[in-house]
């Protein structure tokens, strides 16, 4: 089977500042994937990268075999990449029906402005559906500002999953989420690993390991370990710099 | 300051009452007739009262007030009395357009009278021609007279560049005299600077260089070393307002009036007032009034005193006396026709010879260009100046005479 | 009224706390804004102190609304929209008086021509951002005003473009007098009417959703798969259509093109009435408009210093009063509907 | 235009002169800029702060005689007005849209030139250059005013004192880390208002000083601020928003620029300054000297 996401050697630089250097992987479909890693390891700029949202200065970058590394941040995500943030980055003063079915637009009518947006059924239904997916069909027509924290983190994710991506990068999807709501978080990221590949950056462990099948580790911009969960619990290299540089996992 | 809208209440408001009054007395006549008579003679009168040029409109709207009280203390027409509507054009054209058509369409207008800048008089006159509505123009520009912008129902009371620029070669430029030109390189700049050679060429003069400059250029300190290397006898600044009093100032700054005599087709009351008397000390020019006119001419003292009585003693400026000569000799031509019937009174000013506030004044039959004198003014010195209002000398007074305009034909206008 | 607009509720907020959407039924009825407009618009010349004023509304009203398309809907905040509205205006009066077109025609040239000058205005500026943006559409603009200025021989310079004057338009079965003031509103209006149905129509499309998405957020938009770049430029070109469309039937209007239509303050009116009116609403600008213009006749018949007013009711605007007037009124609306 | 009769010296004169009149557009541009780069605000307002820099150093002058009291207390007097508006206009708009102080401002703008107008008249006031700063110069190539040669001189000196505030002291360097990362200094314990506050004082006493400056060049009208602002932008935005060193690069060139267009197509030279921007634009949208990507 190939891999449906492949990186080889990536890297990228700002100016004199290496944010990320020499890391090579390659992703299956269908499975759930954490990057960790203390702060400053070169998650993001990983991330960033994954979504095109910045270009690699080194190393290449393959989806679906297809090489991405010129192709417009745009065109990810009608090739089937789509992306939620870390800080909750959804349309504040759409409703969450529209948030969804605005980002389902963009394979289809970018640029129509002639047809009626509400006449575009297949849209709202998928809309909906999406929305009853991320268990926020009851707050359909609430502007995205008007739910509670964890709606929107949903919501967030409700967008990301608009496009059908085959591959879905979720920046700290539980980010600042009480034990609840990452609860119910965590389950429907389950469901959603049923069908797609999921690659997540998270700094909450526990929920990590219960939830990945494999764990990528980058430090100061390099990738140290890749693995099983319990092959990374186990990996020495991990070990020091979590327990030894850093004063805890992660800052949240 | 009192906003020209209270002026031209009280205006109305009299009127009203003087109306009432003449309906009363011509009651027997019959009623159609006294309809007829009640009707006030309604003059538009679009100025820029808003902007730099406030105070020159300001002026112009007094003087026109004050011409339009005489006309109606002299029992009007018939009784019926006058009534000027001022609106307030903002030195904008698209505004002025506005403002015309609403006094044509809305207010009913039957003349319309003002402007103060080249652009809104071309602006307000694309209006009234369209709608063959009389229109007696109060700026100054010699595209308004060219049979392209011309139509019968366009009348120019106030100077053009042409007249002005020949008035004050005339008086300046010898044969052989060196003379450099800086322009504002717009329409008014060119018609200056195409008069001044015109004038150069006539006498002899030779023209050592000339610059035109980016209208609204507020810095000329660019210019100045070429002018200088030019070593002209006297420079002829060709622009107005603003500009003219920023390179006036800046060409003193670059030493030049000290190596050469500063000459300007139009030399403005405000403006200089403006200016100030050390950037203007020695320039010359030329303009349609000063009110030190009055030591000869008699127009000028009866027109002086009138406004002084209505204005604690002020004196009027230059752009005044335009507001006021417009309508007195349109309110005498009115008279003359004895109707307000745009054909029957552009007849009557076609033939009018009117002496109001400068002279004897009477207006060109192919382009209604008033022919009228040009005085020729020289900005005194700080030290010489007797009271405020002493700005200039008066050098010469060129009377008017139809030599001094474009012939007709070189304006477009067949026989 | 409130059938006029739903939109509002997108608009730009500044204050803190979410406005309420609106309920299905009023979905509906916002679908029939534009006719509306129109017929609020069909009375107007019967309530303004005169109709030529009335005409300059139709027509700023076109100019803000054709604005707001970018402003309260993209976000893109522009200084330079002037030089739209005047390219509209100088290709219809030089098309007309210098090569005899038939009005509509050099009205549909002059259409052409804005939105052609919007697509290369916008090109270089849309690739700045945020206020930095505001700075170059405005210094562009300027560089549009000295090139007419320059180009007197086709623009007539500072003096304005004149002997233009249309008196009538044939239209084949009719001839309009267009002197007829009463005639000519309605023939404005019959352009203002369509564009408004046509904009209507574009903010209800599902590009109207790209560009909303846009202004709400960006980063965000890009990532779902939007070429934001490509689509700002779009919606800069259809407003720069619009102000343009709005300049044609200014110079049909005024039979004069002034210099001014392309200077820097004609580019604040559409800021100011947009504001003023309420940005990201459908209507808004246009009340925004009316207010604004007859606010400023009414001001200047009774002091010079009209601007003053003008200047102090726009900052009190800014600071207390961001929704503008039409955006406040709707949500207030909006608020009692909510409570009901 | 015939090239060949210019000589060498008029040329250096020219390029004098350019040089001059940059420095003159620096100046304009300063305040803008100071504004902009520390508080990501664009003042509109700027044509009219510069206007009524010019008044209140007329003002000055006429009590006291005296043009170096104008040009000290007349920047000062405006500066205090800056601070005001800043306290009660600007400060209230904190944490909304960027756009909002540009808004803001803008209407600013007209308040201040009707203010003007009705305080001081539509018509302008004659500002005559001081007795002592006088008369021209002889440069050897060609005669200089004096007075404008006093111009360049006193930028020179505020570029130098505004470089050595900033980035030599230790206020400086409050002010500079508060530009990049407000957040920080609070953090910090840094009053973030206060020293906004004064920063924006500044920036507005700046624009002041360029007014009375120019006062004794141009002439003082309600207006005179009108086409600053367009200097002052096209300034800006080829030397990089916010970028102080991009401002005395710009305006420099853009003197030169303007004054080289001057002596061989003089009728352009206002376009010169736009064309040369639009052309900065299409080749580094950034500006000279700003970082790209930069627009808040």
């Amino acid at each position: 089977m190939t891999p449906i996401l492949e990186v080889e050697n990536l890297g990228r630089r700002f100016g004199a500042f290496t944010a990320l250097e020499g890391v090579s992987a390659a992703f299956g479909e269908g499975r759930i994937t954490a990057v960790i890693g203390p702060n400053g390891a070169g998650k993001s700029t990983f991330f960033n990268l994954l979504s095109g949202a910045l270009k690699p200065t080194s190393g290449a970058l393959r989806f679906a075999g297809r090489d991405m590394s010129r192709v417009p941040q745009a065109r990810f995500a009608h090739l089937g990449i789509a992306r939620s943030y870390q800080i909750t980055n959804v349309f504040p003063q759409l409703t969450a029906h529209e948030n969804v079915r605005t980002a389902a637009q963009a394979r289809t009518s970018r640029y129509d402005v002639w047809s009626r947006r509400d006449a575009l059924s297949e849209l709202a239904a998928r809309a909906d559906d999406i929305l009853e997916w991320v268990g926020l069909a009851g707050r359909r027509d609430r502007p995205a500002a008007a739910l509670a924290h964890g709606e929107q983190r949903a919501l967030e994710i409700g967008i990301a999953l608009a496009s059908n991506p085959k591959l879905l990068l979720l920046d700290e999807p539980t980010a600042g989420m009480g034990p609840e709501e990452t609860r119910e978080m965590v389950a429907l990221l389950r469901r959603l690993g049923e069908s797609r590949t999921i690659l997540l950056v998270e700094h909450k462990m526990k929920m990590i390991l219960g939830l990945s099948e494999r764990i990528l580790v980058l430090h100061h911009g390099r990738l140290i370990a890749d693995g099983s969960p319990a092959e990374i619990q186990a990996d020495k290299e991990v070990r020091r710099v979590y327990l030894g540089e850093s004063r805890g996992y992660g800052h949240a | 300051m009192v906003g020209q809208g209270m002026g031209h209440r009280a205006v109305s408001r009299r009127t009203l009452v003087r109306g009432l009054a003449a309906s009363g007395t011509l009651a027997g006549i019959g009623m159609p007739f006294v309809a007829r008579a009640a009707e006030p003679i309604r003059i538009g009168f679009p100025t820029p009262v808003t902007g730099p040029f406030g105070a020159e409109a300001k002026d112009q709207i007094r003087s026109a007030e004050l011409a339009v009280r005489q006309f109606n203390e002299a029992g009007g027409l018939n009784g019926r009395m006058a009534e000027l509507l001022v609106r307030d054009d903002k030195l904008n054209p698209g505004e002025a357009a506005t403002r015309t058509l609403e006094l044509i369409e809305k207010d009913k207008a039957h003349f319309i009278v003002g402007a103060l800048s080249s652009a809104v008089q071309l602006s307000v006159n694309e209006i009234t021609r369209s709608r063959k509505v009389l229109y007696v123009s109060i700026s100054q520009s010699d595209t308004i007279n060219e049979a392209k912008d011309f139509s019968r129902h366009t009348f120019h009371e106030a100077l053009n560049p042409h007249m002005t620029t020949a008035a004050v070669a005339k008086h300046a430029f010898r044969k052989g005299t060196k003379v450099a030109y800086l322009a504002a390189d717009y329409a008014y700049g060119h018609e200056m600077l195409r008069g001044f050679k015109r004038a150069a060429a006539a006498i002899g003069a030779e023209t050592v260089g000339e610059i035109l400059h980016p209208f609204g250029a507020p810095d000329y300190s660019t210019f100045m070393p070429r002018l200088r290397a030019m070593r002209p006898d006297i420079l002829c600044i060709c622009n107005f307002g603003r500009d003219q009093a920023n390179s006036i100032k800046q060409a003193n700054d670059f030493g030049l009036k000290k190596a050469a005599r500063i000459v300007v087709p139009v030399l403005l009351h405000n403006q200089r007032l403006a200016g100030g008397a050390d950037a203007f000390e020695g320039v010359v020019g030329a303009s349609n009034y000063y009110w030190r006119l009055e030591e000869t001419v008699a127009s000028a003292k009866a027109f002086n005193d009138a406004f002084r009585a209505a204005h604690a003693n002020a004196v009027p400026t230059d752009y005044g006396a335009y507001g006021y000569t417009a309508l007195r000799s349109l309110l005498m031509a009115v008279k003359a026709a004895g109707d307000t019937d745009t054909d029957k009174v552009i007849a009557a000013l076609e033939v009018l010879k009117y002496d109001v506030a400068k002279g004897p004044e009477r207006y060109r039959a192919c382009d209604h260009q008033a022919i009228q004198s040009v005085l020729i003014t020289e900005s005194k010195k700080k030290s010489e100046m007797q009271g405020e209002a002493d700005l200039f000398k008066i050098l010469d007074v060129e009377s008017g005479a139809e030599a001094m305009l474009r012939t007709c034909d070189e304006l477009g206008h067949r026989a | 009224m409130q059938a006029l607009d739903q939109t509002v509720i997108k608009a730009p907020v500044a204050e803190p706390g979410v406005p309420l959407r609106s309920p299905i039924a009023t979905d509906i009825l916002s679908r029939w804004r534009a006719p509306l407009s129109i017929l609020a618009l069909l009375v107007l010349p019967f309530l303004l102190p005169s109709q030529a004023l009335a005409v300059n509304v139709l027509i700023y009203g076109l100019y803000a609304v054709g604005y707001n398309l970018l402003y309260g809907y993209t976000g893109l905040l522009s200084f330079g929209h002037a030089a739209f509205f005047g390219t509209g205006a100088y290709v219809t009066g030089i098309a007309i008086g210098a090569y005899g077109l038939h009005p509509l025609a050099a009205m549909a040239l002059a259409v052409v021509a804005a939105s052609g000058l919007a697509l290369a205005v916008g090109t270089v500026s849309i690739r700045s951002r945020g206020i930095y943006f505001a700075m170059v559409t405005l210094a562009l603009a300027q560089l549009v005003y000295y090139v007419a200025l320059q180009a007197s021989s086709w623009t007539g310079g500072e003096n304005g473009l004149r002997g233009f004057t249309v008196s009538r338009v044939d239209l084949g079965i009719v001839s309009l007098d267009i002197l007829n003031p009463l005639t000519k509103y309605l023939f404005v209006l019959a352009f203002v009417g369509a564009a408004l149905a046509l904009i209507s129509r574009i903010l209800a499309s599902p590009f109207g959703a790209v560009i909303e998405a846009i202004r709400e957020n960006e980063v965000r938009a890009r990532a779902c798969g939007f070429d934001v770049e490509r689509s700002k430029l779009l919606a800069f070109v259809l407003s720069g259509l619009f102000c343009g469309l709005a300049g044609a039937l200014s110079a049909i209007h005024l039979s004069i093109v002034p210099l001014d239509s392309l200077a820097y303050h004609t580019s604040g009116t559409a800021v100011v009435m947009t504001l003023v009116g309420g940005a990201g609403t459908f209507f808004g600008p246009f009340v925004g408009a009316l207010v604004v213009l007859v606010l400023e006749d009414v001001l200047s018949l009774w002091t010079p210093h009209w601007q003053l007013a003008l200047g102090s009711v726009f900052i009190l605007f800014v600071l207390f009063l961001r929704r503008g007037l039409w955006g406040t009124a709707l949500a207030r609306l909006a608020a009692l509907r909510g409570r009901a | 235009m015939d090239v060949g009769s210019f000589d060498l010296e008029l040329i250096v004169m020219q390029l004098f002169s350019g040089v001059a009149l940059g420095a003159v557009f620096v100046m304009l541009a300063l305040g803008l800029s100071i504004i902009f780069g520390m508080l990501g605000i664009v003042n509109f307002a700027h044509g009219g702060v510069f206007m009524v820099g010019a008044y209140a150093g007329v003002f000055v002058m006429e009590r006291t005689g005296s043009f170096w009291a104008a040009l000290l207390v007349g920047p000062l007097m405006v500066g205090g007005l800056g601070l005001l508006i800043e306290r009660f206009l600007i400060r209230p708009l904190a944490g909304r849209s960027p756009d909002d102080p540009l808004l803001l401002t803008f209407g600013l703008g007209y308040v201040l030139v009707e203010g003007v107008r009705i305080l001081f008249g539509s018509d302008g006031l004659p500002f005559a250059t001081p007795e002592a700063l006088s008369g021209v110069a002889d440069l050897g190539i060609g005669y200089f005013p004096v007075y404008r040669l006093f111009v360049v001189g006193v930028v020179a000196l505020v570029l130098v004192a505004l470089w050595y505030g900033l980035e030599r002291t230790k206020l400086g360097l409050i002010v500079r880390a508060g530009a990049r990362d407000p957040e920080i200094l609070q953090v910090l314990g840094v009053d973030i208002q206060r020293l906004w506050l004064w920063v924006f004082g500044l920036g507005i006493a700046l624009a002041a000083l360029g007014g009375v400056l120019a006062a004794p060049m141009r002439s003082v009208n309600p207006e005179m601020g009108n086409l600053v602002l367009g200097e002052a932008f096209a300034v800006t935005v080829i030397g990089g928003m916010g970028s102080l060193m991009g401002s005395v690069v710009a305006g420099l060139l853009v003197g030169i620029v303007v004054s080289m267009t001057a002596l061989f197509v003089p009728e352009m030279a206002s376009i010169a300054m736009f064309a040369f921007m639009a052309l900065v634009l299409l080749v580094r949208p950034q500006g000279l000297f700003g970082k790209p990507g930069l627009g808040v």
